[in-house]
């Protein structure tokens, strides 16, 4: 019972020609520009996060008992169905590994002499580098398979107990994403400058993951009700919506000032180094200061009044630059290593433009296979408004009536 | 009592011993000091005095029974002693426990070959901060001290004690681990296999321009001075004892309890140029910054420029072998700035990036090779 | 007639318009079904009123006095500590050279850690909707300001001139004016822990006027009227002032969140602004906050069980609160064990060596046992909390809640004094040996502590009645 | 001040006590629609939707912690950074006058202090919150009793018509009074 | 509270306010020794020395522009010309009587500053700031009092104004201009002072 979303074939097209178009950069740009991996790196990452933000979405809410956002459940569900084809793909970054991470150079230069000492020398090599990113990717896709397959199965049989089976599945996720997303973070951006580490870095990495997904959340919920689905969304869930990537837009300025400020105090080489790359040029500068304004500052002071968080389009023009920033924040964790000023080229639009698409794609085909109202979850009522309790009552199945 | 002798003894640390010869037997507790001979075991002479005042009286235990007049000279060594341990241990009032450098380099040493070669240590990276240095518009005054000369005797230590109203704060409280000393000789053994080597370095504030101990204090009792200095102004110290925390060379002296005593004789003796420290107050080595004033003082009266030299701080006045040597960094022409363009002159502890005013000049060691020279071993101490 | 009839029409048209626009506006929520009722059912609002005011009526147990005085010798001890170290000075306490800060500041991390549990429960629970905190705010808000007053006492206790503590608060002088240095994260600590204190005490006051009006109007003894009277402001219920009221609590609460996160950030600074190895590090904000309230909830469940046993507050504190405690504790206590990890992994991926060997020396150098009780106790206890055997039995849950905070006491210890008593030159590597005056602050602040908490018991209704009315109603739907 | 308050003029009125929420909600949703003034409901706790019920408007106190807050930020960072970098400017460590990423922990907690204190404080004093206050208590309202206030100061005030309607909604009691402090 | 019990407030906060202004300098900060006016064992004059007769300070403090301190002159210098000038009265027996017993006069000293404090006359001096600057209208007074504070705002507000460098074109200080009397280089560092 696939439904298109969309309302239209027009929509798919333009999507799979962005598709194509991303396809067709990354060709060039794989023959062309030195930059090709890196921006590779950066978009794929960019939309693999905002998959695994909606998975931790959706393992807090379990966990937590909220009812609140049972309405719409089924977006970040659906976002989730994007994290195997966005693992496979991230994987394609073998292939760079040469441009990308200096360890792998069999011979070190002077400078990366200290990745001699024993334990760096044996984390950071290839087969195992590869080898725990297959793992961690696979360990994600398949608890997100499972919560998944719980939370479909409740819409046909009305069980309880896919409820309290997502709370346990969740709760292991979020205990195992912890641990192999601090690492993968390590691994797959900080290790781009293998000398320098901060111990914040997989906090930091998770709070702009957990910040842009739920403005995706926001975007795409935004795009489904104004379509006419999700008739149980209202003003309730656009209001806390806002406030929860207010908060984690905070989380994130929280781990940035945290992360920033303790290496611009102690002042020590191994770390300076790295702000010392992104801020010592103008370009950079601009790109550090922009990053904060527009991760925190700018969607901050947008959402701080209580009608704009419940306003369609302000919501949309904060979640944006939420997005923006977040894409930007990536940019300048990756790109500051190797090249000593901002510019942004054809590779790297249509990379963007590429997996955006192609992000899209994939959560279009998952949101149209199943019910975009999880019809049995006990949770349901608390979600809705007073006024949509009729609708709710409606699509029940029978066989969920007795708990 | 050298680290073999002392198990052949079997005898540990601390544990007092009776040695005794031919009637004469004193007691006296057990330091193990690598590098000394397997068999032999000083014992210095000079205790246990008996009318010897406040200070001296019955401290230690007198050595000179030991010593015999024979053909006209005194001789120093006796033989035949017997070591007999017993069961009394008592706590070594000493300034340093850990005697390894744990392979830190922190001494840094190089061979005649390596020397005469010209290539010593790595051209240190540039090392970059957040922000834009301050500059010293008159004064940079820096130090630098060769390792190569330093014989470890002291000197620099007690007349930085004498000149900056030092108290002396007793045995108790230097096993408490709070000695005073705003210098101090670090000595290290390491064991290598042809023996011990024993390495010495004076370490006192090195008055770093990106000085770790500025920054934390809340009161702006240290901060720096437009000459390079770190700056420590004990009035406005209420003593959170941050700094001491954060300064990686533990440079940084606490008052622990009122030291000075009012004695009206006793502080005559003290130098009215520096404050005497009242309790909860931390203080530290000033670059003898009362002697750079009056220099500065004396010389712009003058209406001339200081001289490279003028200023001398007491510890490289009383060194004997010149191995200190301050003056102004500013100056490309003092003997200071000359001596930091050196091969051999390195920054302890670089990698922390705090561009200190003291540096060392590497030690040149000529063991175990066949250019001249004999084969070093011992401690001076 | 017609006319008429078309009134009468247009009156009932009328009424069922106006039937519907007032079910409209009193449609009360709808919960899941799977929600269980937070209180005990029976409970109705007067039950409320008698059982927690009443608490306040009767006078003091013989189990409470017995309590208060051993409470108050500790804080004697405490005093006799406090007084020496001032008279002779810091030589008192067993640092040296090398290790300039030790108990002291371990107790006032551990302290100020307590403190976040209240204001977590009262702010962070309250945005985030979590109905259960209503049983618990008022004696974990109460607890967060004693713990910060303990707290507070250690960083003036510490200083080598602790009369001039003042010294640290930016105020125009006759030093030329001689400011402050606003890079210092002891100034900062100053700011947040005021601030932290300021805004908690005025949010618990705020939550405790309706309350303290409950007091006022049953009081019968004169004394009694009159504190509850100067205290409830006049309060009268009235809608109008609850819906500033509720605002201003909003407010407040959102404020608190941040501000929470702050204050253990900030404490977390004093640390990692700083270049000793096993300080210096940027994970110690996130990780000290979520060890913060870590160790204050296993302090709140600590303090609550007794409460409720001796003050028959079963109904109100179920032991589905203590489960949701016992959940938090768990979740905190994983990002502390993770935070460990971390600071493990990067040690050795660092390539540093000064970082590794600070790991090396914890884990086997003379403080080796601290390191593994902290380890244990912080990082492996709480886990057991995965198991809802440990989350309901109450005797587990209070062993383990103890054994966290001895853990994160520890904490503290091993990251202040393993990272100083070996850092860069070993010619200064020392060792911290704790004298009796340490001793005797350590056990004095727990003194205080109690001391005060006894009291609060005895002065004010220990349980938010307001907000625990304002839960009841699912009992009765 | 005093003056504008409106539950500090002298009117007669008319009070009905309720014994749950559910009730005095409905009541005084109903009163308000047929027309009735209602000077103000007092309850024990707060009930969610009662300000829709009465027709409050949205209080604008959010609006002056934000204010409050700017305040406090404005002042550390003037504070700060004319302490540190303009009034007695000190090399402190290397690090430059105006180390502004180190002034944000102070930025931070003088805003949420401000914040904190002025919205509170205009809480109290808007609701003449104070130690000297001298308001009506009704009795119970800070127990177990739900009380609707009636507004009863001119002539189109029907009794009868309350009556009926607090008969409706079950009132305990029904008292009437002259002086409304 | 009613209205009355606020005017009162209000009164009493305006008596208390204007009391504390009006007699601000009764509370004063500890070691505020402003004004102090000791009875010295000598009654002696500076007004009839320094003023009258116009007697250069540097005759008798003749340290001050060589040294940290300005001295006290010795019982000796006094009698340059007492030896002349009144040696019969009674103030100068008591000098007499002290150089014939061989003690010094215990002058009580006026302008003191604490031991935490350096301060160097003779660099001040040789810069030509008058003795008046910190001390006051020594030449008017008949008995020596205190006429400064001596805060560290009052040291610091001053070396902060005088606070200029000149660089020569080498970007060198200019070491020379310090003479003109009108150029200084007072430091702000807190170890000019505190040492």
């Amino acid at each position: 019972m696939a439904r298109n979303v969309l309302n239209n074939s027009m929509g798919r097209g333009i999507l799979l020609v962005a598709f194509a178009l991303g396809a067709i950069g990354s060709i060039a740009g794989l023959m062309t520009s030195e930059r090709f991996w890196f921006s590779f790196l950066q978009n794929s990452l960019f939309v693999l996060t905002l998959a695994l933000g909606a998975v931790l979405f959706v393992a807090f809410k379990s966990v937590s008992n909220a009812g609140w956002a049972t309405a719409l459940r089924r977006v970040p569900e659906a976002m989730m169905g994007y994290v195997p084809i966005g693992g496979i793909l991230l994987l394609l970054v073998f292939f760079g590994r040469y441009q990308l991470y200096p360890w792998t150079n069999p011979v070190p230069s002077a400078h990366e002499a200290g990745l001699q000492l024993g334990f760096k020398h044996a984390w950071l090599s290839t087969p195992f580098f590869f080898g725990r990113m297959i793992v961690f990717l696979a360990v994600w896709s398949g608890l997100i398979y499972l919560m998944r397959r719980a939370s479909f199965q409740q819409d046909s049989d009305g069980d309880v107990v896919h409820t309290k089976r997502r709370k346990a599945y969740s709760a292991i996720f979020i205990v195992v994403f912890g641990v192999t997303f601090s690492l993968a973070s390590f691994d797959w951006i900080m290790s781009i400058e293998p000398m320098f580490y901060s111990t914040i870095f997989g906090f930091y990495t998770i709070s702009g993951t957990l910040t842009s997904s739920a403005a995706a959340i926001t975007i795409l919920v935004i795009f489904l009700k104004k379509r006419g689905f999700l008739p149980a969304v209202g003003e309730k869930h656009m209001h806390a919506l806002g406030q929860i990537v207010m908060g984690f837009a905070t989380f994130w300025a929280y781990m940035w000032i945290s992360q920033y400020l303790l290496i611009y105090y102690a002042n020590l080489p191994e770390e300076t180094i790295y702000y010392y790359r992104r801020t010592s040029s103008s370009g950079w500068m601009a790109v550090f200061i922009l990053n904060l304004f527009l991760n925190w500052v700018i969607p901050f002071v947008m959402l701080l009044p209580r009608q704009v968080k419940m306003n369609a389009k302000w919501m949309v023009a904060a979640c944006t630059i939420v997005l923006a920033g977040h894409w930007l924040d990536l940019y300048a964790m990756i790109f500051p290593a190797f090249f000593g000023s901002p510019i942004i080229g054809f590779v790297d639009v249509a990379l963007t433009i590429g997996f955006v698409a192609l992000f899209l794609l994939v959560f279009i085909k998952c949101i149209g296979c199943e019910e975009l109202i999880p019809r049995n979850d006990p949770y349901l009522e608390e979600s809705v408004e007073h006024e949509d309790l009729e609708l709710v009552y409606q699509l029940r199945t029978e066989t969920a009536g007795d708990i | 009592m050298s680290p073999n002798a002392a198990s052949k003894a079997g005898v540990a640390e601390g544990q007092v011993v009776r040695l005794s010869k031919a009637g004469v037997s004193i007691e006296i507790p057990v330091l193990i000091q690598p590098g000394q001979s397997d068999d032999c075991v000083a014992v210095a002479l000079g205790y246990g005095r008996t009318k010897a005042g406040r200070v001296a009286s019955g401290v230690g235990a007198n050595a000179y029974p030991f010593v015999e007049f024979v053909d006209g000279t005194f001789r120093y060594e006796a033989e035949d002693v017997s070591i007999e341990p017993t069961s009394t241990f008592v706590e070594l009032a000493k300034t340093q426990v850990h005697q390894s450098a744990e392979g830190r380099p922190l001494i840094m040493e190089y061979s005649l070959a390596e020397f005469v070669s010209g290539h010593l240590h790595e051209e240190s990276e540039k090392q970059v901060d957040l922000w834009k240095p301050h500059d010293f518009p008159e004064h940079k005054w820096g130090m630098v001290v060769d390792l190569n000369a330093c014989v470890g005797c002291n000197a620099c230590v007690l007349s930085c004690q004498a000149e900056n109203n030092i108290p002396v704060v007793g045995k108790d409280e230097v096993r408490r681990r709070r000695e005073m000393h705003w210098m101090r000789i670090d000595r290290y053994y390491d064991e290598k296999p042809d023996g011990v080597t024993t390495r010495f370095q004076p370490m006192t504030c090195a008055q770093c321009d990106n000085a770790s101990c500025e920054t934390v204090c809340p009161v702006l009792a240290t901060v720096h001075s437009s000459e390079g200095l770190n700056m420590q102004v004990y009035n406005r110290c209420v003593g959170t004892r941050y700094c001491a925390n954060n300064c990686p060379f533990k440079v940084r002296r606490f008052n622990w309890f009122l030291y000075p005593h009012e004695d009206a004789v006793a502080n005559l003796a003290l130098n009215p140029d520096v404050t005497v420290r009242t309790r909860g107050v931390m203080e530290k080595c000033t670059f003898c910054v009362q002697r750079i004033e009056e220099g500065k003082i004396h010389a712009r009266n003058e209406g001339r420029p200081i001289k490279d030299g003028e200023i001398k701080t007491a510890c490289q006045q009383s060194c004997p072998a010149n191995a200190i040597t301050f003056g102004d960094l500013k100056d490309p022409e003092s003997s200071v700035s000359k001596l930091r363009h050196t091969k051999r002159n390195y920054v302890l502890l670089e990698e922390l990036n705090l561009r200190q005013g003291l540096t060392y000049l590497g030690k040149v060691r000529n063991d175990g090779e066949t250019v001249g020279g004999e084969p070093k071993n011992g401690s001076s101490l | 007639m017609a006319a008429v009839f078309r009134d009468i029409e247009t009156v009932r048209e009328e009424e069922i318009r106006l039937q519907s626009e007032i079910d409209r506006i009193t449609a009360h929520p709808v919960y899941s079904p799977l929600r269980e009722p937070l209180i005990d059912e029976s409970k109705a609002c007067s039950d409320v009123t008698n059982d927690i005011s009443g608490l306040l009526e009767r006078p003091a147990s013989k189990g409470w006095w017995i309590l208060f005085g051993l409470s108050f010798s500790l804080l004697i001890a405490g005093i006799v500590a406090a007084i020496n170290t001032v008279y002779f000075g810091i030589g008192t306490w067993g640092l040296n050279k090398t290790v300039g800060w030790a108990f002291g500041i371990t107790n006032f991390v551990f302290w100020i850690g307590i403190g976040h549990a209240g204001t977590f429960i009262s702010a962070i629970l309250y945005l985030f909707g979590q109905k259960w905190r209503t049983s618990i705010n008022r004696s974990a808000e109460a607890m967060t300001l004693i713990a910060v007053m303990c707290a507070g006492i250690f960083p003036i206790l510490h200083m080598g001139r602790p009369w001039l503590f003042y010294w640290i608060m930016p105020y125009p002088n006759t030093r030329g004016s001689l400011w402050v240095n606003f890079r210092s994260p002891l100034l900062w600590d100053f700011f947040a822990i005021s601030t932290y204190f300021t805004i908690s005490l005025v949010f618990w006051y705020l939550g405790l006027v309706p309350d303290l009006a409950t007091a006022r109007d049953r009081a019968t003894n004169k004394a009694r009227k009159i504190f509850y009277t100067v205290l409830s402001l006049g309060w009268n219920g009235s809608n109008r002032t609850w819906s500033r009221y509720e605002t201003v609590y909003g407010v407040l609460a959102a404020l608190a969140t941040p501000l929470v996160l702050s204050v253990h950030s900030i404490v977390s600074f004093d640390f990692a602004t700083s270049l000793v190895p096993g300080w210096h590090s940027t994970i110690f904000p996130p990780y000290f906050v979520a060890g913060a309230v870590f160790s204050g909830f296993a302090m709140v469940t600590t303090l609550l069980i007794p409460v409720r046993k001796v003050m028959h507050l079963e109904g109100y504190i179920t032991v589905q609160h203590l489960d949701n405690m016992c959940k938090i504790t768990l979740l905190t206590g994983s990002i502390v064990g993770l935070s460990y990890l971390t600071e493990l992994f990067i040690g050795f991926y660092s390539g540093n060596p000064n970082e590794i060997f600070v790991i090396l020396n914890r884990m086997g150098g003379p403080y080796a046992w601290a390191y593994w009780i902290m380890f244990s106790c912080n990082a492996f206890i709480p886990q057991l909390f995965w198991f809802k055997a440990f989350r309901t039995r109450i005797p587990l849950i209070l062993s383990l809640c103890i054994l966290v905070n001895v853990g994160m006491w520890f904490e503290r210890f091993v990251i202040i004094v393993t990272s100083l008593h070996r850092d860069y030159l070993p010619s200064s590597w020392a060792i911290f040996i704790p004298t009796l005056t340490d001793v005797g602050l350590l056990v004095g602040s727990f003194g205080l502590f109690f001391t005060a908490f006894l009291i609060f018991l005895r002065l004010f209704p220990v349980i938010s009645m307001n907000e625990v009315k304002g839960v009841l109603h699912y009992a009765r739907d | 001040m005093r003056a504008t308050e409106p539950s500090e003029k002298t009117v007669r009125y008319a009070a009905a006590f309720f014994d749950n929420e559910h009730d005095l909600m409905a009541i005084a949703a109903e009163a308000r629609l047929r027309g009735f003034e209602i000077q103000d409901v007092f309850t024990p706790y707060p009930i969610h939707g009662m300000d829709r019920a009465v027709g409050l408007k949205r209080s604008r106190l959010g609006w002056i912690a934000f204010v409050a807050g700017a305040l406090g930020l404005i002042s550390a960072i003037l504070l700060q950074v004319w302490t540190s970098a303009y009034d007695w400017p000190l090399n402190v460590g290397g690090k430059p006058f105006n180390s502004f990423p180190l002034f944000v922990p102070v930025m931070f907690e003088l805003t949420v202090l401000f914040s904190g204190l002025i919205s509170i404080g205009v809480l109290f004093m808007m609701n003449r919150l104070w130690i000297m206050s001298k308001k009506k208590i009704f009795e119970g309202v800070t127990d177990d009793r739900f009380i609707l206030v009636l507004k009863q100061e001119d002539a189109s005030f029907d009794t009868e018509k309350a009556a009926r309607l607090f008969k409706k909604y079950n009132a305990i009691k029904v008292m009437e009074g002259d002086k409304f402090v | 509270m009613s209205l009355t019990t606020l005017k009162i407030l209000m009164i009493l906060i305006t008596i208390i306010g204007a009391f504390l202004v009006w007699q601000s300098r009764t509370f004063r900060i500890y070691g505020d020794q402003l004004g102090y006016e000791p009875i010295q064992p000598i009654n002696f004059s500076h007004k009839l020395h320094a003023g009258d007769n116009q007697i250069s300070c540097l005759f008798c403090h003749s340290s001050a522009d060589k040294s940290k301190v300005a001295g006290v002159p010795p019982a000796s210098t006094c009698m340059n010309c007492h030896s002349q000038v009144l040696p019969d009265s009674p103030e100068i027996q008591k000098i007499t009587a002290a150089i014939a017993e061989n003690r010094p006069i215990e002058w009580v000293k006026v302008n003191d500053l604490p031991d935490l404090v350096a301060f160097n006359h003779s660099r001040h001096v040789t810069s030509g700031i008058s003795c008046q600057t910190c001390h006051g209208p020594v030449e008017t007074m008949e008995r020596l009092s205190q006429q400064n504070a001596f805060t560290m705002g009052d040291c610091v507000s001053c070396h902060r104004t005088h606070r200029e460098v000149t660089l020569d074109e080498a970007g060198k200080p200019q070491i020379a201009r310090e003479q003109t009397a009108q150029k200084l280089m007072a430091s702000t560092d807190c170890s000019v002072c505190h040492h």
